[in-house]
């Protein structure tokens, strides 16, 4: 690692003049960041209000939904949603909450605001290529949300999107012309952003660390952002070439993933010799990563904002830094446990359940490290700190479904199921947006200058913890009981006896939904109107803590700050009180 | 769209304002080795990206027996030639100018040395070009991008190796333009980062031979 | 307002740790002959890590009920023995799970996936296509007719092309859209896909392969108990992957033989 | 798919002329026939719908025959389209909404025979969902699902063609919609008879066509008011 010579003074560049370069085409990476998270907002509402129409739609197929009918009249005519309309919004719920909602804002969001003043640089190292990344995601947004207006609607391949459902066009059904084009087209772009995010993420935490912030006192969430970036970089390498190889296919007529003699809507398929399992193989090459990506971001900014709270060091950070980077490592090792039954050969299945199951150590470990710092604590129960205990808990009850699934005997019985919508979805879409809104809470005041509020932050937690585990709990119930998953209505015999729990999953989601109306409105309330921030409104010891908020143009205004201590004094008598803040020139004594 | 990965366009100081008589006085300390640490990662992506590639096609090949070989044009072994060569004037010129500008760190010794970057240039054009001719040839045998997994292997290599070539003409140009009107180190940084990246565009070049020569 | 967390966790670990140790939703019941070494994984895997589940969430729970801050001015304290026990019980208690079930489970997935079909099993072609599945008996030649992808005609009938007309072995093949087999006697089954990637998956003889497109993926199975039990695809095959069922009857030899001999004299 | 090159059909088609004034109708000749097979036809088999439940109790009583060569006595033979390919003066397509029923896993009528631009009503009289996927060449390809509960689908056809129709969820649920640019067809029922009226005076070629033994065309010249009687025998083989 290159200790960098100079004070990366050099590094300043003017403040910026006009409304344009202020405010739209800003090289700030403050402004980058919270326009990626803004981005984030609207993909999660829009992928919330998808998740809201399946719900309805399981538990009440046949009612329809008033106004639905005009919104979309091929897709819902009359309100009801027609089957294949079902499948293109469960492949746009999932492509829009894994894509623009679990990689974006944890990652690029709060790492694009965050990273830079946590090292204590000015800006990223390359604030131009910083720019064209948020663009190209933003029109990577633009292209797949155009798949729900053009042509016959949007793709119904799943967030997966296999081959050759996938790769053979507009005779696989409806939506699969224009709009699985367009998909191919987004997530291509949407590697291309994040390629150039990544890059940036590294050169700034090697190069443009300030004096005396040595690798070992950066915090936590910058370890996380930058062990992410070095995931990102590896997996959306792969995932770009996929997504090209796939649009030839659909487009010039090659045949990568389609084999010879197919015959789809009564007509022969002119493509030969295709391998379909080998999109697989390089999509989850890319795939588990990408979970990782999604939630070691949330582990980062639990392990940041968890000691603040509980006014202790976190247990054991350079065991931490060490299962990040072990976690990192394995995450490539265990694709195939998407595919123990996907016509591989059997006998890679148990090569692959054995790495699966050795990556639930690293997880075990960062849990206990969580519950052993909050042993001996004096937590100060504020909404951040009650999102960070909500995140440990149900990242256990995720991980823990996850043990059933690495085993192939068992999930002979449990993939496809909705055993792994639950794990997945406790996992990911629980987890990672616990550790999304507890960062938001806990930033808000630098963010914006502005505290939100507490009781409304409270509200939204409690209905929002409860209304998960009421949501996703019984999904594991409908696993065990073979409730496949992807279907748009449940004919099949055995599976009507389970509707009525499909009735209680739906009512749970739509409370669970209304509840994060308050998120919103509190969210927007503060950026609009909210009580003036201090600096350091939670007592934390970390830098961006030691400016003003919002920080200034250059974040310290023009005086970088000289690094004493790492971000774990906490418990120690300091000047202020329990903590040292990490630029204070005073000693850390114990406490 | 420019290439995936144009080399990093490193900071440019406040834009001065076009070079006045007397270059500007202040000598801002040398900028961290941040181009240098980005063309790396860059080289990072750009190898696993067509480490997917190769494996898609070793996968490919033995998923059906339709893998149909065919001859390489021969062009191509002239166009490796062309690359190689630019890489080599690149070199020259880079340490010829960094040797010149050791004594006055001033902007007019340098000039000389800028000719090895326009011939850099013009080689890489070269290359693009004929790369584009090779791909007519082969057209001219009837092997299209569809007609057999071979050559739309071939097809998609030589695209995404011409685009990111394309990439590092541009940020060549781009060095070589604050090269004629900044002075300091900086630009010398840049050139270094831009030099690693079209030495590895030599060396990715003479990795895709190999493997399309012997699989193809 | 940590104890009101600790009581909100304690209660939802508890219920949900009560909805599974009671079965209310649970495998169906098992008539596959390699089924109860995969139920027997399943109860050993839900035993283990239901115990850890409740451990960490509990501990999670008395942690938050005892440390809130109560402004006494009380100094924090560390988890008694630092890290290392963290990383012992993680390495050693999980890791040994890990193997355990590593080591016995993949006894149980080679006993279906990875050992050949017994030689006398009844050999069925099964051909999955956008939301049926279709099944083929040899019929009384013993042999099956080749399919030609281009001779398709689902309107007469003729789902996996076959050529009768110069083809004397297809001319007898039986095709139904239920799977018949006999109890107690290996089935062998082979999958092949029409068009998309598609699934087979029965609950009750806890089995489940995908179809690939260009592949044709051996799969077999004994049925222990008669009765009638639905196949359903688990792969997403487009719109109506929900509807794509078929149905399993597995009949006493003697009912299957007189089965086989009516639609032979049907074909 | 029967190999039978739908550009010849395409060209009699357009053969029609001009158009006529409506006014009181002339003075109409008519007619009539049989369309019989000679040869073994092949053994209509029963359609087995144990997949979809629902259409498997309607049809448990007597179950449905495949219905790509339906025989009748005395060697008839269903589901013929008869309408004049030439000579025809033309008048304007009939605007009376056509009906297409989808009752019991299958579609009812198996031939419907409409013209340009006439209303197609599709019906979902089953409480299953069905997915009508017209395979149009011509005209735009479409490919609907109409779920339990979802209101008929309006829809037309713009040019003359000949659609094969089936239903993605059911794979044995096919059939045509024939779009005739001339007023002037009927189908051969049961006992294979068929009839056209009011035809004006003028010499006209008359097509038949049956969707797996292809088509035949015979010549007839109307007079005055007399009904000419014509026939038409398709050869038949068993596959």
């Amino acid at each position: 690692m290159s200790q960098p010579t100079t004070v990366a003074a050099a590094h300043h560049h003017a403040p910026p003049q006009g409304f344009l370069r202020k405010h739209v085409f800003s090289l700030d990476h403050k402004v980058i960041g919270k326009q990626y998270l803004d981005l984030a907002l609207v993909a999660v509402c829009t992928g919330m209000v998808l998740s809201w129409l399946m719900r309805f739609h399981l538990a009440w197929p046949e009612t329809p939904i008033p106004g639905l009918g005009t919104l979309s009249p091929s897709g819902a005519a009359g309100g009801v949603i027609t089957p294949e309309y079902y499948l293109a919004l469960m492949t746009m719920h999932g492509t829009i909450m894994v894509f623009f909602v679990l990689t974006t804002a944890p990652f690029a969001g709060f790492g694009n605001y965050f990273l830079p003043i946590q090292v204590g640089a000015e800006d990223m190292a390359f604030p131009r290529i910083n720019m064209t990344s948020f663009w190209v995601t933003l029109v990577a947004f633009l292209v797949l949300i155009s798949a729900f207006v053009v042509g016959d609607g949007p793709p119904l391949s799943g967030w997966t999107a296999y081959a050759p459902l996938s790769a053979v066009g507009k005779d696989a059904g409806p939506g699969q012309g224009v709009g699985q084009t367009l998909w191919a087209v987004s997530i291509t772009l949407f590697c291309v952003a994040q390629l150039l995010g990544a890059l940036n993420f590294i050169t700034t935490t090697l190069d443009l660390r300030t004096k005396g912030m040595s690798l070992a006192r950066m915090p936590y969430s910058t370890w996380a952002w930058f062990i992410t970036s070095v995931i990102g970089l590896i997996a959306f390498a792969v995932l770009m070439p996929a997504c090209i190889l796939l649009i030839l296919d659909r487009v010039a007529g090659t045949s990568f993933f389609i084999p010879a003699g197919l015959v789809i809507s009564d007509r022969l398929q002119p493509h030969a010799g295709g391998s379909p399992l080998l999109w697989q193989h390089l999509f989850w090459f890319f795939g588990h990563p990408e979970v990782y990506i999604a939630i070691l971001p949330g582990f980062g900014i639990i392990s940041h904002i968890l000691p603040v709270f509980a006014r202790k060091p976190l247990l054991g950070p350079r065991v931490l830094i060490a299962c990040l980077v072990s976690i990192a490592f394995l995450s490539y090792t265990v694709w195939g446990h998407h595919m123990f039954l996907s016509g591989m050969n059997p006998f890679s299945a148990t090569l692959f359940s054995v790495p699966t199951l050795i990556i639930t150590i690293p997880a075990t470990i960062v849990t206990l490290l969580w519950i052993g710092t909050i042993y001996g604590a004096k937590l100060r129960f504020t909404t951040p700190a009650l999102f960070c205990l909500g995140f440990v808990s149900v990242f256990v009850s995720g991980g823990i479904s996850g043990f059933f699934l690495a085993q192939p005997s068992i999930d002979t019985y449990l993939h496809g199921t909705y055993f792994v919508v639950g794990h997945f979805h406790f996992v990911m879409g629980v987890a990672a947006m616990f550790g999304i809104f507890a960062a938001t809470y806990f930033w808000a005041p630098k963010m914006f200058g502005r505290m939100m509020s507490e009781t409304l932050g409270k509200w939204h937690f409690w209905l929002t913890f409860i209304g998960v585990y009421c949501v996703f709990m019984p999904m594991h119930y409908l696993g065990l009981a073979g409730n496949v998953r992807r279907y748009s209505a449940f004919t099949d015999d055995y599976l009507k006896p389970l509707i009525p729990l499909h009735r209680f999953i739906t009512v749970a989601a739509l409370c669970t939904g209304a509840a994060q109306l308050i998120f919103l409105f509190n969210l927007i309330r503060t950026r609009l109107r909210g009580p003036k921030a201090p600096d350091n409104p939670w007592e934390a010891t970390s830098l961006e803590w030691s400016t003003t908020s919002p920080p200034p143009f250059d974040n310290f205004g023009g005086r970088p700050p000289v690094v004493q201590h790492g971000p774990n004094e906490y418990g120690t008598r300091g000047a202020a009180g329990d903590y040292v803040m990490q630029a204070s020139p005073q000693s850390a004594g114990p406490a | 769209m420019p290439g995936i990965a144009t080399p990093p366009a490193p900071i440019v100081p406040p834009p001065a304002a076009p070079p006045t008589v007397a270059p500007r006085t202040i000598t801002e300390p040398s900028p961290p080795q941040s181009a240098q640490t980005g063309v790396w990662i860059a080289i990072g992506t750009i190898c696993m990206s067509f480490a997917a590639l190769t494996s898609a096609m070793v996968v490919r090949q033995g998923a059906a027996p339709d893998w149909r070989h065919f001859q390489l044009p021969q062009l191509l072994y002239v166009n490796t030639l062309v690359l190689l060569a630019s890489s080599g004037t690149l070199e020259w010129s880079r340490r010829r100018i960094a040797a010149v500008s050791v004594g006055a760190p001033g902007l007019v010794p340098r000039l000389d040395g800028l000719a090895g970057v326009y011939l850099t240039l013009a080689l890489g054009l070269l290359f693009v070009s004929g790369q584009v001719i090779a791909w007519r040839q082969l057209a001219a045998q009837g092997l299209f991008l569809a007609t057999a997994p071979s050559s739309a292997f071939f097809y998609v290599f030589t695209a995404l190796h011409g685009l990111h070539v394309v990439g590092g003409l541009l940020g060549l140009s781009y060095v070589l333009r604050r090269l004629r009107r900044v002075a300091g180190p900086a630009p010398q940084i840049a050139l270094r980062a831009a030099a690693l990246y079209w030495h590895f565009m030599g060396a990715l070049w003479l990795y895709l031979l190999v493997i399309l020569a012997t699989r193809v | 307002m940590g104890k009101l967390f600790a009581v909100v966790l304690a209660i939802i670990t508890v219920v949900s740790t009560a909805i599974f140790v009671t079965h209310t939703w649970w495998l169906p019941v098992d008539i596959s002959a390699h089924g109860h070494a995969i139920d027997h994984q399943l109860a050993e895997t839900m035993l283990s890590s239901g115990v850890l589940f409740v451990l960490s969430q509990l501990a999670l729970a008395a942690f938050v009920w005892r440390f809130g801050d109560r402004r006494d001015g009380r100094a924090v304290t560390t988890f008694p023995g630092g890290v290392t026990p963290m990383v012992v019980f993680a390495v050693v208690l999980v890791g040994a799970e890990v193997l355990a079930l590593t080591f016995v489970g993949s006894k149980v997935w080679a006993g279906i996936y990875q050992t050949p079909p017994d030689p006398n099993s009844l050999q069925i072609d099964v051909q999955s296509e956008q939301f049926a599945f279709y099944f083929r008996y040899p019929g009384p030649d013993g042999k099956f007719g080749a399919t030609h992808p281009e001779l398709i005609n689902e309107a007469s009938e003729n789902y996996f092309g076959l050529d009768p007309k110069n083809d004397v072995s297809a001319r007898d093949d039986i095709v139904v859209p239920t799977l018949t087999i006999p109890v107690n006697r290996p089935v062998a089954l082979t999958l092949r896909a029409k068009d998309v990637g598609h699934a087979f998956y029965v609950p009750e003889l806890r089995i489940q392969q995908d179809f690939v497109p260009g592949l044709s993926i051996p799969l077999h199975f004994t049925a222990t108990q008669t009765g009638k039990y639905e196949i359903v695809c688990t792969q997403l095959c487009g719109l109506g992957h929900y509807n794509m069922r078929a149905y399993i009857e597995v009949l006493p030899a003697a009912q299957f033989e007189q089965w086989l001999k009516d639609k032979a004299a049907q074909q | 798919m029967r190999i039978r090159s739908r550009s010849l059909l395409m060209i009699a088609l357009l053969g029609s002329a001009a158009m006529v004034t409506p006014g009181a109708p002339p003075a109409a000749g008519a007619i009539s026939g049989k369309v019989t097979y000679t040869g073994t036809p092949p053994k209509m088999k029963p359609i087995d719908m144990a997949k979809e439940p629902f259409c498997a109790r309607l049809h448990a009583a007597a179950p449905v025959l495949t219905e790509n060569a339906v025989t009748g006595p005395g060697n008839a033979l269903r589901w013929v389209l008869v309408y004049v390919s030439a000579g025809d003066q033309g008048s304007a397509p009939s605007t009376e909404p056509v009906r297409l029923d989808q009752r019991g896993c299958q579609y009812i009528p198996h031939v419907l025979v409409l013209q340009p631009n006439q209303p197609l009503d599709i019906y979902n009289d089953d409480s299953t969902s069905h997915n009508i996927h017209p395979l149009a060449k011509v005209n735009p390809e479409w490919n609907k699902s109409q779920p339990v509960g979802a209101p008929p689908i309006h829809t037309k056809w713009e040019k003359p063609e000949f659609i094969p129709v089936k239903c993605n969820v059911h794979p044995w649920m096919h059939g045509w919609h024939l779009v005739l640019a001339t007023p002037h067809y009927a189908v051969s029922g049961e006992d294979g008879a068929f009839s056209l009226q009011g035809l004006p005076p003028g010499k006209y070629t008359i097509t038949a066509w049956q969707e797996q033994f292809g088509t035949q065309t015979q010549d007839v010249t109307i007079s005055g008011t007399e009904t000419k009687t014509i026939d038409f025998v398709f050869k038949a083989t068993p596959y």
